[in-house]
């Protein structure tokens, strides 16, 4: 599908569009590499200009700014920055499922075995905010768990076996060089007990106002070249191997399959790629604010189902 | 005091009264002059009420005891001092100090040679002359041709470093001698140098003075040195320094080496000498 | 003919001391003013600042209001005056084992123009080794604990102090160097009595390089691993996007480079009176 | 009695120049090693750390043998030298300015003490200012491109150079400044003739803390948005947990450091020949 | 020459063949001794083949044109050039100069005063027993009983900075008198003084010689200084710098100030005055 969105080409030319990503090159690049390869930005009438991210929490005030229009961006950082009233609008998720997950040493099955062990996370972020509710969701005694505040040593240290469980952003090179020394480990994706959203489009509100349609082109094109992707995985993987020179091509594919894991499977399976309902967004905004990490806003300020693809473009 | 006609002494006091009227042909003067070093409770009057002049073309040399303010009087004369610390009036060709300073009529040799160790002998002595603002006089000589006039042909490249304390001493008189200013301020400019370098400084120093302008202020050690040089010998006193004794020397030019050697030039150093014994 | 019976003592009288007026002293006013015009001029920015930014109605989350970032700390006070007093322990840490070392290494240096160039390769590789770079090690050899963020604090300070106490000690006068070598002095007299006087004003204008380094080199150290301190609370406010606590925060960490900046000049005109500035 | 007729010229014959017997130059083998010399011990180091790591077992994503770095290093050569380009022009370009800048705001400070006491506040901001702070803003302000780089790296070395300048610019011979006002130098003609030339040692002492300084804020304007240069490599093979590939980068950025310090030293005895060394 | 009963002129050469018999009381000894500065294309010979000795308790002056290598020859003494750069015998008291100047036997006052600016006046003075190694004696006097001596009474707290030309001489001199050394080097000491301050000094420095065992090295430009206070004037010449002239002077001690008014004295200083022009 897709061709309905044609329409949407100005008779002016293409309409300029700068995207940020929150990081810089992974799996999530190839539908950016693949899209622009096939053309179908163009198609949808966007000049799409991209660039890294320096994370989440710099990536998001910067397309806030207007120095990017449109951000591909993590739910934590975008709901909290959303909650303060920066001038953005989610408009469409890559990612319903979210990324957080608990590489563990193999002898812990499930969650309950946490308990008497130790579990490096990043106490004051996202993941902290997801551990805590992962304790009340499963129900295990968070009082058990000697939790380690993650630093630059604890991956070295979990991987020494020093360390029995960590808490990783999944989709990430760091998880696959974790997982390529330890084959053995348990994964214990939080997603499982605590529903939270992973990448989500994110537009600034005064280019949304003035290029209602090029947002909304975005959103599609971004869907069909995911779903591109999906069709031509080994061509979309060698062009993302060939363009990310930096990053080992194992860790790219780990990465590409962790991240379309997230693109196709779950809601967008049923839906529709890049679609996502409200209350997706708000389970992970409770999530963030029983942290108190974000402020309570009402999701209508922030969140528009407008932008989606007119037709659900289905993996 | 017998046969001492080509002798003046008169007092301070005394010349201070006469000279009040100024003269046209005045070079510096000083009137009622007090200068002031340091600040607060480290401030120590160095000189006080002193009163000079030097006419043009004269040679009026400086003698006193070490301390006194000699040093001092140049400065202010040159006006190097910070403006808090001169009180009195002090007039360079009927400028401030400042002024005349600036008019670039002054030039200064100090006490102790002062070189720039990244130039070499030859640069050094050019470095007022490629500075000066509003200097349109050639020099008459090259750097080298001075230096050599100092005894120091062959010495362009070297660096002050390389030098005896005497070959330094004659770097920064030729510097100053390049200059060919108005005023010349001269502290113990030959203090380093032996008896005959020295001679030949003193004639090389006359023969610049005769074929120009300057007028010269000098201090000096050596009586000798003063009275065969200079025209008027002005002697101070200590704690604070002031204006003692001025001895007029009344030799006609040019002076020949051996007048040295006459009774007349005893007796003038003798005096000069019992003034500074009279006045520590 | 000469003033009559000048004292003829052997022995010169002291100097005479001068009464200088009062007027010459500065006003109390103006002493105030001269005291607090730096703060004066801050106080202004801060104020400018403000203006710039309602008038441009520039977005918090890009450049906070001071009055936002007031507020920021007003709410927040105690624990930011926890990392303040963190932060200042470390930079303090780092910045006296750099004196010590700093001064160290320089007068081995000054002593041998073999270990200066044994020696400048490793300091050249310490101090440009990215602490990403040796995090996980940093805190694998020494700890969570206060030493690795030292270290940091350390590793950025000691290079200035090093280079300039090491030109101070070498550009002695030879000829006091002479003077030591002939009363028989030790190498250790010469470096207590004639280099390390001649090197105080070398070491006082390093410290202008190696007070704030000293607090960046403890940021740095706090990003890397910690609990505690201005450089861990940046991290933990920025991931929540709060900028203006992030200013605040930044802020507090440039108030303990400046108040370390201006106690080493206090120091160095108590310490080094004799060095005159010819301006 | 005397040495008979001796020359009475008027004027000193020229020194005598003295014969040096070749015996006294060093041989050709004791050059080659005295120029080599700290690499051999940098050589040597590489070789023990090599031991060190295979004798304990160090694990490679803690510490990895050199013989790992040579590989990955081996395996990424074009990306790795790639970076260092980069993070060389980017050092050049943070050094330059700082070079510029620092020396004319040095000027600035050594002329008025007002000015010093004025801009020591901001500038000490602006060092200690943690580049995570204000990150954003560099890069809103300034583009995402090499600008924002080379600021970190320009904010790094001009501390430095504006110390160490304005110290060399006010340690000047007062009688040389004296010298100059006679011959009614205008304070350009000071400035040019006796300051620069006297505070020329201390730039070039500043360039120790300055060179390697200007590496380290490239390295870090790397790591907050670049995509090429070792900052941004490390930040991407550190993610990767790739320690062989992020040491051969931090050594690669030790690398432009060392070469950027030595070429300093090697101006500085060019420049500055004057300045004797008293050990 | 007539009437030179009391002045013994000797060829440098002629005094090496009978000086090589080494004396018991004999202090310091040159032999054969050559001076070269700087290295390679740079390198100047400063002095060549001088021959030279000073006695117990004699005073010994130098005489010579500016730049000839009197200071050059003192910091040889010394041992304070690098060894590769003299060639030749020197011995102090036996022993290598670098044995002598560890143990303490040298003291010397610089051409150019050597002060510790952070030092007040009096702590420069003392600057040297603090920290001679292996000295047991106690000095003499104090470093105010010292000031006071060279007449800088009150100028114990001041700083180098507020001092003049000429009592920064005095108080090098005074640092290198509280030192009681054996052999005393100076390179004209009272270079920057007045007569008056200048004859004090002689008075103090006497003293201080007739009371010790101290041989004196002293550099000087003045003849009348050199003749008054010496045993023996070195008279040297230039380019290089070689012994030229030993001229004995054989006053008996103590000497009275009107010896240099006495035709002797004036002989004497004629004597080395030709010998000085001879010998540029
Ligand atoms: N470091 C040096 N390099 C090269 N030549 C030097 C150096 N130091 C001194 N000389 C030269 O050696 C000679 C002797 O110098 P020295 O200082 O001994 O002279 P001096 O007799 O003390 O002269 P003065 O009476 O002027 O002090 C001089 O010609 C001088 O130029
Ligand atoms: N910066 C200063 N602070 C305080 N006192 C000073 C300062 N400079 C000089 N003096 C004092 O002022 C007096 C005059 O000094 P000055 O240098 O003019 O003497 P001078 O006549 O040149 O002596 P000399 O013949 O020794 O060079 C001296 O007693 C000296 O101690
Ligand atoms: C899905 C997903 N969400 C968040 C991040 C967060 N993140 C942004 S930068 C960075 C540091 C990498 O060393 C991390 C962990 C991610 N990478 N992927
Ligand atoms: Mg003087
Ligand atoms: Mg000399």
């Amino acid at each position: 599908g897709g061709s309905s969105s044609s329409a949407d080409v100005p008779a002016g030319g293409p309409t300029p569009l700068k995207m940020a990503f929150e990081w810089t090159c992974s799996g999530d690049w190839s539908v950016v590499y693949s899209g622009l390869e096939q053309k179908i930005f163009e198609k949808h009438g966007l000049a799409l200009t991209y660039d890294r991210g320096q994370g989440g929490s710099d990536t998001v005030p910067m397309v806030a700014a207007g120095e990017f229009d449109v951000g591909l961006l993590g739910a934590a950082p975008t709901i909290i920055g959303a909650g303060q009233g920066l001038p953005i609008t989610i408009v469409g998720a890559a990612a319903t499922s979210g990324p957080v997950t608990i590489l563990a040493s193999p002898d812990i099955k499930q969650p309950a075995d946490l308990e008497g062990r130790s579990l490096a996370v990043q106490t004051d972020q996202f993941e902290g905010a997801m551990w805590e509710a992962y304790v009340k969701a499963t129900g295990i005694d968070g009082s058990k768990v000697e939790v380690i505040p993650a630093d630059d040593a604890t991956t070295a240290e979990f991987l020494a076996g020093k360390i029995d469980a960590l808490v990783v952003f999944y989709p990430t090179a760091s998880t696959q060089a974790v997982l390529a020394a330890r084959p053995d480990l348990t994964i214990l994706p939080m997603q499982d007990h605590v529903p939270a959203y992973g990448h989500l489009m994110v537009a600034n509100n005064r280019y949304l106002a003035e290029h209602p349609d090029a947002v909304r082109g975005f959103v599609t094109a971004w869907s069909e070249s995911a779903k591109w992707v999906v069709d031509h995985w080994d061509q979309a993987y060698q062009l993302l191997v060939s363009k990310c020179p930096e990053v080992d091509p194992a860790a790219l594919k780990f990465s590409m399959e962790a991240y379309f894991d997230g693109y196709t499977g779950g809601y967008a399976k049923e839906h529709g790629i890049g679609t996502f309902e409200i209350a997706g967004i708000e389970k992970t905004q409770e999530v963030l604010e029983s942290a108190g990490l974000a402020k309570d806003r009402p999701t209508a300020e922030f969140v528009s189902l407008d932008y989606l693809p007119s037709q659900p473009i289905m993996p | 005091m017998p046969g001492a006609s080509q002798i003046t002494v008169s007092r301070a006091e005394s010349s201070t009264g006469s000279s009040a009227v100024a003269r046209s042909d005045e070079r510096v003067r000083l009137q009622d002059v007090c200068i002031v070093h340091g600040r607060g409770d480290q401030a120590v009057v160095a000189v006080e009420g002193v009163d000079m002049h030097v006419g043009a073309r004269e040679i009026v040399s400086i003698v006193g005891h070490s301390g006194c303010g000699k040093s001092t009087l140049l400065r202010a004369i040159a006006g190097l001092l910070p403006n808090a610390s001169v009180q009195g009036r002090i007039s360079v060709m009927g400028r401030s100090p400042d002024e005349a300073r600036r008019s670039g009529l002054i030039s200064m040799v100090f006490q102790e040679s002062v070189l720039a160790p990244w130039r070499t002998v030859e640069r050094n002595v050019t470095l007022p002359l490629e500075v000066a603002r509003g200097r349109t006089r050639t020099p008459r000589r090259t750097a080298s041709e001075q230096l050599e006039l100092v005894g120091l042909k062959g010495y362009e490249k070297r660096y002050p470093k390389q030098l005896s304390g005497g070959q330094r001493q004659r770097v920064s008189l030729a510097r100053a001698l390049m200059m060919e200013p108005e005023v010349l301020l001269m502290d113990e400019p030959f203090g380093a140098l032996d008896e005959i370098t020295r001679d030949e400084m003193h004639s090389e120093l006359l023969r610049i003075w005769e074929t120009t302008h300057v007028s010269i202020v000098l201090v000096t050690h050596s009586l000798a040195e003063a009275i065969f040089l200079s025209d008027r010998v002005v002697v101070m006193s200590s704690h604070p320094g002031r204006v003692a004794d001025t001895i007029e020397v009344d030799f006609p030019r040019p002076r020949r080496t051996d007048l040295k050697d006459s009774p007349e030039f005893s007796r003038i150093a003798h005096r000069i000498r019992v003034s500074l014994e009279h006045n520590r | 003919m000469t003033t009559a019976a000048a004292p003829t003592t052997s022995v010169a009288e002291p100097p005479v001391r001068a009464e200088i007026p009062p007027a010459a002293r500065a006003g109390l006013l103006l002493r105030v003013f001269r005291i607090t015009r730096s703060w004066l001029v801050l106080g202004s920015a801060v104020v400018l600042w403000q203006v710039v930014v309602e008038v441009f109605g520039i977005a918090p989350y890009i450049l906070p209001a001071p009055s936002e970032m007031i507020a920021s700390f007003a709410d927040n006070a105690g624990l930011f005056l926890d990392g303040l007093l963190m932060t200042t322990l470390m930079s303090l840490g780092g910045f006296g084992v750099a004196l010590v070392v700093g001064v160290a290494l320089a007068v081995l240096m000054a002593r041998s123009a073999l270990f200066e160039e044994l020696v400048y390769p490793f300091l050249n590789i310490v101090r440009v080794m990215p602490t990403v770079a040796v995090a996980p090690l940093l805190i694998i050899w020494f700890g969570r604990n206060a030493l690795p963020i030292i270290i940091c604090s350390f590793l950025i300070a000691v290079f200035p102090i090093l280079v300039d106490v090491a030109h101070g000690l070498t550009s002695v006068d030879e000829d006091l160097v002479s003077v030591m070598k002939l009363a028989n002095a030790s190498e250790l007299s010469i470096l207590l009595h004639v280099r390390i006087p001649n090197a105080l004003p070398y070491l006082f204008s390093s410290f202008r390089v190696a007070a704030p380094g000293a607090v960046v080199g403890a940021l740095l150290g706090e990003f890397i691993g910690a609990r505690r301190g201005l450089g861990y609370l940046i991290t933990v406010y920025s991931a929540q996007l709060n900028t203006a606590a992030v200013f605040v925060l930044a802020l507090l960490s440039c108030l303990v480079g400046i108040v370390f900046f201006n106690v080493c000049v206090w120091l160095e005109r108590i310490v080094v009176p004799w060095r005159t500035v010819v301006r």
